[in-house]
């Protein structure tokens, strides 16, 4: 197989985005290639340029502010860059396809998916009418949705996050492409779900000899999938090779890096972020919560109801970490906004320090909501983009006029900053100035402004690169350490807390499925959908094969 | 973590300012715009102080005076309305009351209706509903209708017309507020400040208030320009200013008997109206592709780097 | 679907009653019909006569109740000046000013997103250019002057359409073109910018990654999406023409409601009023539950 | 492209079928009238409404006597011959002969009927107002004759039995019609929001009309009437703008029964003060004013126009003397007059065409004059409550738009309503005049006429308390198809059977 040409051979890309100032480097001189049948891995974290090499592929940026300064992409022998109409038309979507990372925003809301994929065959002057639409639904049953007679008819919104990516694949497969670009397919994916996209990838290049290429930030996915991977940082290429020797014997410095960042593995049963200061003290006891939302459905819609949180019980003690675990849908979001009153709970009891917390008036919410705090997953939107970081820090203080007097917030806006990581001068610059890891260091300095007792992560390091996530988490658990705090961390991969959380809650669809000290969550997990969990992390290519 | 991305420059005011006079080059029109604007401000300011008593300067004998000729002095190069008056002077004085009305009816609309609408997008009150029932009874009041109304039962004034002016434009204000307000709500930044204890009243002055001005501002440079037309509508139709008073709108409604035989009456007041609702319009539309970041690029000068 | 209906018909009834009573109170505030109504040197006695017989002589709370008592029974009151039932007063004007907004309006839709579209399709350009300042230009000048003018350079001088009235197609020109300006002016720069957005939406990458004919990406995907905003402004600004053609009814003598309207009010025929603000804010807010369909009916996401 | 061509060729099309093309006009001998305002309703007792009478008068509906335009004196119509049997009571003869357009005879209860209708109370009519509290009984005497009693002596019955218009006695008596049967020339068809079309009825006991079908529509935009004669879509139009009147082939100008006027409150100082009231007339340059007004219009010393009984052709109006002007002002300055007191100008919105201008350009003369003139442009029924009795009581020093019409040829329907205590529109209070008054009222032929006119010079010279402006002028264009030129009473009403189409 490798002694065929290239289907896509890269050479030398390199393209700016335009604006006021200087142009901006988006890929510097990229080269790459990739031959039929083989999978391509690029990976990079945000920002690096891997979605922009791609797109220049598919002629798919738009110029300006999108600067092509120079390049080389040829397709299947020839030149293709500076195709433009019927020329271009003849390669994208027939013979190079591309699927995306969120298939909600890239599929049209207002038309149904069977309408999408048949206007390929009709553009493409393939099939029409009756035909295509007996094509896309051979399709749909291909990519594996479930009842597709019934299903083509329905709109993006009301498949699920899967399922969308499974359509967007559909219409990628359509013409049977030589090549197909897949920029992030999995991302917003529970774990689980993940593994089956990837899976169906696989089986399709398998069946059609396609070339792929695989876009990612993620170092499982990528080792996964990879034949080759190419490894970017800041539009460039920093190491190439064979998936096995980059992913085992990285050479760049920061490959390294990235690798070493890799929270998973069994080193980090011996990992010191765990509590050491468990008192066993109890700061919080939530006691069956239960939130039922009320909803309709349907053009004439009856009033339905569903469970979102069931019956869920917890302590936390002073000093100590709780884990909450679960995929979308598995209501530990609603459990943290909960906690925090922001929503209001159907049934349950909340013990904060001997009261409960949903029984609190105006007064008593006010003081709760200076003891415990919230760190949300998004950084940038929890921060109001109008106030400099001062003030976002100082915010608590205004709040809560007792904590401390005016004169003594510049001060301690500094000594928070210091804390967190960052420089005093930082004080006076606007959210948008920082970068996601930076900001939700600024998201911690202000949820420890009120001098919390128990601090509440939704997803807190979701968002944020590999090499960033464990420097939060270091930071969190220093903290924890100096300042005796409790945590309650909400995520949804599992992975990541199991060197940071003592106790682990695991949640499916409300209901809180198993719980226990995180060793045993791992090592001895009792139920079958923690395993599962735990399995659906993928497993490196060559390991499989071998 | 070193990396601050593009520290300095969008942080100090000179130089945003001079990025915003970038861009504001790149759009010839809205340039243009601009310009005429500003004049406009200068002239209405100052005008009336060196010409003011010319423009009530009653001149029978030379009525309808046509254009272009400096026989008259300069003052009447646009020519001389029906009582003989200069044209020119009375466009400058009759400038200030009609951007005045304008200015004064948008403020007001702006101030009502965004509050209101703030109080009906945060609060699920009663009082909501009831604000969103007025403001509905308000949209299907006709504005003429209302405008007649409160002319006869307050008299007409200058304040009075002001009062009708923002009360038709209310609705627009609140539930622009009031729509912006119930996507806020649900933003992150509004939860993490409910969780930290804040009160509803700081939530909605310091976090949402802000953010919903942006689009009002947009909003009210276009209803500028539709209350300068609605003001020269109720002149039209005897409803607007009174004489001695007047302003463009007044002046086109006063000509229009006159556009067979002497048009310049009301056309140079006519063509006031619109160079500056079109020049509203024009910045507003600048003004909408600044603030989108998707569009902004538009009005960069976009430097390529050397090949 | 239809709960949402009901609810927005009920919050609607009780939005027109409000409208009702508001107007009712306003209007008795504006002074005494009879000094209107008969000529300047009537006698007082004669005023008086004239007072009791149309019931201005009660206090205005009691001739509002009498007005609702009236309601129920669909009895909308006589028109003073007109001799005869005033809903059938604005039921006949009504429908002219109905036929003028919605050709107006369906004509400077149509015109809107086909002109505002090409300009989106290649912004900054030529085309884009002229037509902001065109379709801006047009929304910027007042009405009645454009009116006027018209009349004169295409009835007048070059006689190629008749001045004003009703009749045949040809008067229908200059009063639809006039109504089109402001609404064609500003819709254009709402489909432009809603068209803007939509082709630097996410699903557009992806048509153009199949391999989407150029046209079928501009009119099929981008303008698809951008219906909803134009069609949110298009609603307001029918509610506008179908309350206020006042100035081209006047203009062109079109005997529509909005003229039939002011000129109550200006005589303080009030039961003329009040009929034809119950006709126009019955019919707006039948318009806006259309709309809101309208809403279900082009974004599947909609569920009401 | 190809889409700009096909454009163009239709914008051919549109141009080749719409040039040279006549609206309006339709074949035979049938006219289009455009009148500014929609008449709101076609009650006959409502005639003295301009666009009632415009379309009623004399054309579907006929009074007893018509006023001659020249001399203000009542001749026959359905009556014949009319005498005083004593001082309440006249005696009229019917014209035999006459039926009304449903095909009832005209006959002394017919008349008796319409008079009934009028003056019954159980609808609102307008023409009463004419009356005043005047009460009326008819009675009939034989078929054709007819007495007519008032409770006081009226020695003009006859003139006020012009506004009486005789309808069919299968009118509803208590609720007003908008389908009037009269016994004119003309029968209504239809009346609609757009349109009011009438035939040529067969039956009529005159000569017959020439025309046979005439439409009336409305347009309030003088200058678009205008066009609409000019391009042929409609034959005439009364009252258009000076300004309009620009083609003097088809713009008739004649002198309507208009007079414009200043009223001022002679009870507010300091326009008690007979200088101050001089100086306002003698301020105001009125060779320029008339500019606003139409270049034909008369300059008025008196309240009524040429032609009515009792108008004094001999008094001469105030001349435009500044320096005089300044000089009354600054002596009643120093006599103690208030004279910086502000004096409120009351204009009314749309009295008459640039009514608004003239109070602009008045203002500021007497602004110039020295006087603490301030304008105030009010809406008709704010305005009517400074013109009638009882004056708001706030008011200060005001002087008064206001446009006064007689029509009915004779000074009794403009003297005591301005000049008596008691009359609606007066500040003027002076027992010896009111009994002047009361006597010229009660007096007939010379006598009647000499007494109006030693009343009007008084007014002008040493009461002073109004300022008379202009005799209007009212500018009507004809289209060149129609032999008709307006007069006096074209304001009131335009009789159908007086035009002739040329051929």
């Amino acid at each position: 197989m490798n002694e065929l040409a290239p289907i896509l051979s890269v050479e030398d890309l390199t393209v700016d985005f335009l604006s006021d100032g200087a142009p901006a480097r988006a890929v510097d001189g990229v080269s790459f290639e990739v031959r039929r049948g083989e999978t391509l891995v690029i990976l990079g974290e945000s920002g690096s340029g891997k979605s922009v090499s791609t797109s220049a592929v598919m002629d798919l940026i738009d110029r300006p502010p999108g600067d092509i300064v120079r390049g080389r992409i040829s397709f299947d022998g020839a030149r293709i860059d500076g195709l433009q109409g019927e020329a271009r038309r003849v390669i994208n979507g027939r013979r190079i396809a591309m699927i995306f990372q969120d298939p909600l925003a890239y599929l049209n809301p207002v038309y149904t998916v069977g309408r999408q994929i048949c206007e390929i065959f009709e553009s493409h002057g393939v099939a029409s009418g009756r035909a295509a639409r007996e094509r896309a639904m051979d399709l749909l049953k291909r990519v594996g949705i479930p009842e597709p007679e019934a299903r083509i008819d329905q709109y993006p919104h009301q498949f699920s996050g899967g399922q969308r990516q499974r359509v967007m694949i559909a219409m990628a497969i359509a013409l049977q492409p030589d090549l197909l670009i897949a920029d992030e397919p999995t991302t917003a994916l529970d774990v689980s779900v993940q593994a089956q996209i990837l899976d169906l990838l696989r089986d399709l290049q398998g069946e059609t000899g396609m070339a792929l290429i695989l876009i990612t930030h993620d170092l499982e996915v990528a080792a996964s999938m990879a034949d080759r991977v190419i490894v970017m940082n800041r539009g460039t290429i920093v190491e190439a090779g064979e998936a096995r020797k980059v992913f085992t014997k990285p050479r760049h410095a920061y490959t390294q890096k990235l690798i070493s960042a890799l929270p998973h593995g069994d080193a980090a049963e011996s990992s010191n972020r765990r509590s050491t200061t468990n008192s066993g003290e109890t700061v919080l006891r939530v006691e069956n919560l239960t939130k039922e939302y009320v909803v309709s459905s349907g053009l004439f819609g009856r009033k339905k109801s569903f469970l979102a949180v069931k019956d869920v019980s917890f302590e936390v003690s002073k000093g100590e970490t709780l884990g909450i675990v679960g995929e979308s849908g598995s209501g530990k979001s609603s459990v943290a906004r909960m906690l925090l009153r922001l929503n209001e709970p159907t049934a349950g009891k909340a013990i904060f320090n001997g009261e409960d917390v949903f029984a609190m008036e105006e007064r008593g919410l006010r003081a709760y909501r200076r003891k415990v705090q919230m760190v949300f997953q998004d950084p940038y939107g929890s921060m109001n983009p109008r106030m400099t970081v001062r003030a976002i820090i100082a915010e608590p203080w205004s709040i809560h006029a007792d904590i401390l007097p005016r004169a003594r917030w510049r001060d301690r806006v500094a000594e928070l900053l210091e804390l967190v990581g960052l420089k005093p001068e930082h004080a006076d610059r606007y959210p948008h100035q920082f970068s996601g890891g930076q900001r939700q260091r600024i998201a911690i300095a202000r949820a420890l402004a009120s001098e919390p007792e128990l601090v509440i992560c939704d997803e807190a390091v979701s968002a944020l690169d590999v090499s960033i996530q464990a420097q939060i988490i270091d930071l969190l658990a220093d903290l924890r350490t100096r300042l005796g705090l409790s945590y309650i961390f909400i995520t949804h991969d599992l992975p990541i807390v199991r060197h940071f959380a003592d106790r682990i809650l695991v949640m499916k669809q409300g209901v809180v499925v198993e719980e226990g000290p995180t060793s045993t969550i791992f090592g001895n997990p009792s139920q079958a959908y923690t395993r599962s969990l735990l399995d659906a992390t993928p497993v490196p290519k060559w390991l499989e094969t071998a | 973590m070193t990396a601050i991305t593009n520290a300095a420059s969008a942080s100090d005011p000179a130089g945003r300012a001079r990025t915003f006079f970038n861009c504001l080059k790149r759009d010839r029109l809205a340039l243009a715009a601009a310009i005429f604007l500003v004049i406009l401000a200068i002239a209405t300011l100052a005008g009336p102080l060196l010409i003011g008593d010319m423009a009530a300067k009653l001149g029978l004998r030379q009525r309808n005076l046509p254009p272009f000729s400096l026989d008259h002095g300069w003052l009447y190069f646009l020519g001389a309305d029906t009582l003989g008056r200069p044209i020119l002077a009375r466009l400058v004085v009759g400038a200030q009351n009609t951007l005045g009305i304008a200015l004064a009816a948008v403020v007001t609309s702006m101030l009502v209706g965004g509050v209101l609408g703030l109080v009906a997008g945060y609060s699920e009150r009663w009082y909501s509903q009831v604000i969103q029932r007025l403001a509905d009874i308000i949209m299907s009041f006709p504005s003429l209708l209302l405008a007649l109304i409160v002319l006869y039962t307050l008299g007409p004034s200058i304040s009075n017309l002001i009062i009708v002016l923002a009360l038709t434009r209310i609705p627009i204000y609140l539930r622009t507020t009031r729509a912006e307000v119930l996507e806020l709500r649900e933003r992150m930044f509004v939860s993490a400040a409910k969780s930290m204890g804040a009160r509803p009243l700081r939530i909605v002055l310091r976090h949402i208030a802000p953010m919903a001005l942006p689009t009002l501002l947009t909003i009210a440079a276009i209803d500028f320009a539709t209350v300068i037309l609605a003001e020269s509508s109720l002149s039209f139709l005897g409803l607007g200013i009174q004489p001695p008073e007047f302003t463009w709108g007044a002046m086109v409604a006063n000509g229009r008997g006159y556009l067979a035989t002497a048009w310049w009456i009301s056309f140079w007041p006519g063509l006031a109206i619109l160079l500056t609702t079109l020049s509203l319009n024009l910045l507003s539309s600048w003004a909408r592709t600044m603030a989108d970041p998707q569009q902004r690029w538009r009005l960069q000068s976009l430097r390529k780097a050397s090949r | 679907m239809l709960s949402f209906i009901g609810r927005r018909a009920s919050h609607s009834i009780i939005s027109v009653m409000g409208l009702l009573a508001l107007v009712f109170f306003l209007t008795r505030l504006t002074g005494d019909p009879s000094s209107l109504f008969l000529p300047l040197d009537s006698t007082a006695e004669a005023r008086a006569a004239f007072a009791r017989l149309h019931g201005f002589d009660q206090p205005v709370y009691w001739q509002f109740l009498q007005y609702l008592r009236d309601l129920l029974s669909l009895d909308f009151g006589e028109s003073v000046r007109q001799n005869r039932s005033a809903m059938a007063v604005a039921l006949e004007a009504f429908p002219q000013t109905l036929k003028l907004a919605v050709v107006a309006m369906a004509l400077s839709t149509i015109l809107a997103l086909v002109a505002g579209s090409l300009a989106a399709a290649r912004p900054g350009g030529l085309f884009d250019r002229a037509v902001t300042l065109v379709s801006l230009s047009g929304a910027s000048a007042p009405d009645f002057w454009v009116a006027i003018v018209g009349i004169l350079v295409f009835a007048v001088t070059f006689e190629l359409l008749p001045t004003s009235g009703t009749g045949s197609y040809l008067h229908w020109i200059l009063p639809i073109f006039v109504l089109m300006l402001r609404p064609f002016g500003l819709l254009v720069q709402v489909v432009r910018g809603a068209m803007l957005a939509a082709l630097a939406s996410p699903y557009i990458k992806t048509a153009r990654a199949k391999g989407l004919p150029r046209q079928k990406i501009i009119f099929g995907h981008a303008l698809r999406n951008s219906l909803l905003p134009v069609i949110t402004v298009a609603g307001d600004l029918t509610s506008g023409l179908i309350n206020g053609a006042v100035i081209v009814e006047t203009v062109f003598g079109w005997p529509g409601i909005g003229k039939l309207m002011i000129d109550a009010i200006i005589q303080r025929d009030f039961a003329v009023v009040q009929s034809t603000i119950l006709v126009t804010a019955t019919a707006i807010f039948i318009l806006n539950i259309c709309i809101d369909i309208l809403y279900a009916v082009l974004d599947p996401r909609i569920r009401y | 492209m190809k889409t700009r061509h096909s454009i163009a060729v239709i914008a051919m099309a549109l141009m080749a079928t719409t040039s040279g093309m006549a609206y309006g006009q339709e074949a035979g001998k049938a006219i289009k009238i455009v009148l500014p305002e929609q008449p709101a309703n076609l009650e006959p007792c409502g005639t003295i409404i301009t666009n009632v009478g415009q379309i009623l008068s004399q054309n579907v509906t006929e009074a007893l006597t018509v006023i001659d335009a020249a001399t203000g004196l009542p001749q026959p119509k359905l009556a014949t011959e009319w005498a005083r049997t004593d001082d309440m009571t006249w005696r009229i003869k019917l014209r035999p002969g006459v039926k009304f357009q449903d095909g009832t005879a005209m006959d002394a209860k017919a008349v008796a009927f319409s008079i009934k209708r009028m003056t019954g109370g159980a609808l609102t009519c307008n023409n009463m107002a004419k009356f005043g509290d005047r009460k009326l009984e008819a009675t009939p005497v034989d078929d054709l004759t007819l007495d007519i009693r008032s409770d006081r002596p009226e020695p003009i019955l006859p003139t006020l039995l012009s506004v009486v218009m005789v309808v069919s006695p299968n009118t509803p008596v208590d609720k007003p019609v908008n389908d009037p049967v009269g016994t004119g020339p003309f029968k209504l068809a239809s009346f609609d929001t757009q349109t009011v079309t009438m035939d040529r009825f067969d039956g009529y006991w005159g000569e017959k009309p020439e025309i046979e079908k005439a439409t009336y529509v409305w347009r309030s935009e003088s200058s678009i009437r205008a066009a609409m004669v000019e391009t042929g879509e409609a034959d005439l139009t009364p009252s258009i703008a000076t300004q309009d009147a620009t083609n003097p082939e088809t713009d008739f100008s004649y002198l309507n029964s208009e007079t414009t006027a200043m009223r001022i409150d002679m009870s507010k100082p300091p326009l008690d003060d007979l200088r101050v009231r001089k100086a306002l007339n003698l301020a105001i340059d009125w060779d320029g004013l008339k500019a606003l007004f139409g270049v034909d219009v008369k300059r008025a010393s008196q309240m009524v126009v040429p032609g009515i009984n009792g108008h004094d052709d001999s008094l001469q109006a105030w001349e435009y003397d500044p320096d005089k002007a300044a000089e009354l002002v600054a002596e009643a300055k120093a006599a103690g007059v208030p004279v910086d007191t502000e004096i409120v100008l009351i204009g009314r919105n749309g009295i008459y065409p640039n009514g608004g201008e003239a109070m602009e350009a008045m203002a500021a003369m007497w602004q110039a004059a020295g006087l603490n003139v301030k304008l105030t442009m009010l809406d008709v029924a704010d305005w009517i409550r400074y013109l009638q009795k009882p004056y708001p009581e706030e008011r200060g020093a005001t002087l008064l738009q206001m446009m006064h019409d007689n029509n009915k040829g004779d000074a009794a329907f403009t003297i005591p309503i301005f000049y008596r205590s008691t009359g609606q529109y007066s500040t003027v209070s002076d027992p010896a005049l009111d009994a002047e008054i009361d006597k010229a009222l009660a007096a007939t032929g010379e006598d009647r006429m000499k007494a109006f006119k030693a009343i009007f010079t008084k007014a002008r010279t040493d009461v002073v308390s109004d300022i008379p402006m202009f005799h209007m002028i009212g500018y009507t264009r004809v289209g060149k198809r129609l032999d008709w030129k307006p007069d006096i009473t074209t304001n009131s009403e335009i009789p159908l059977a007086h035009i002739r189409i040329r051929d």
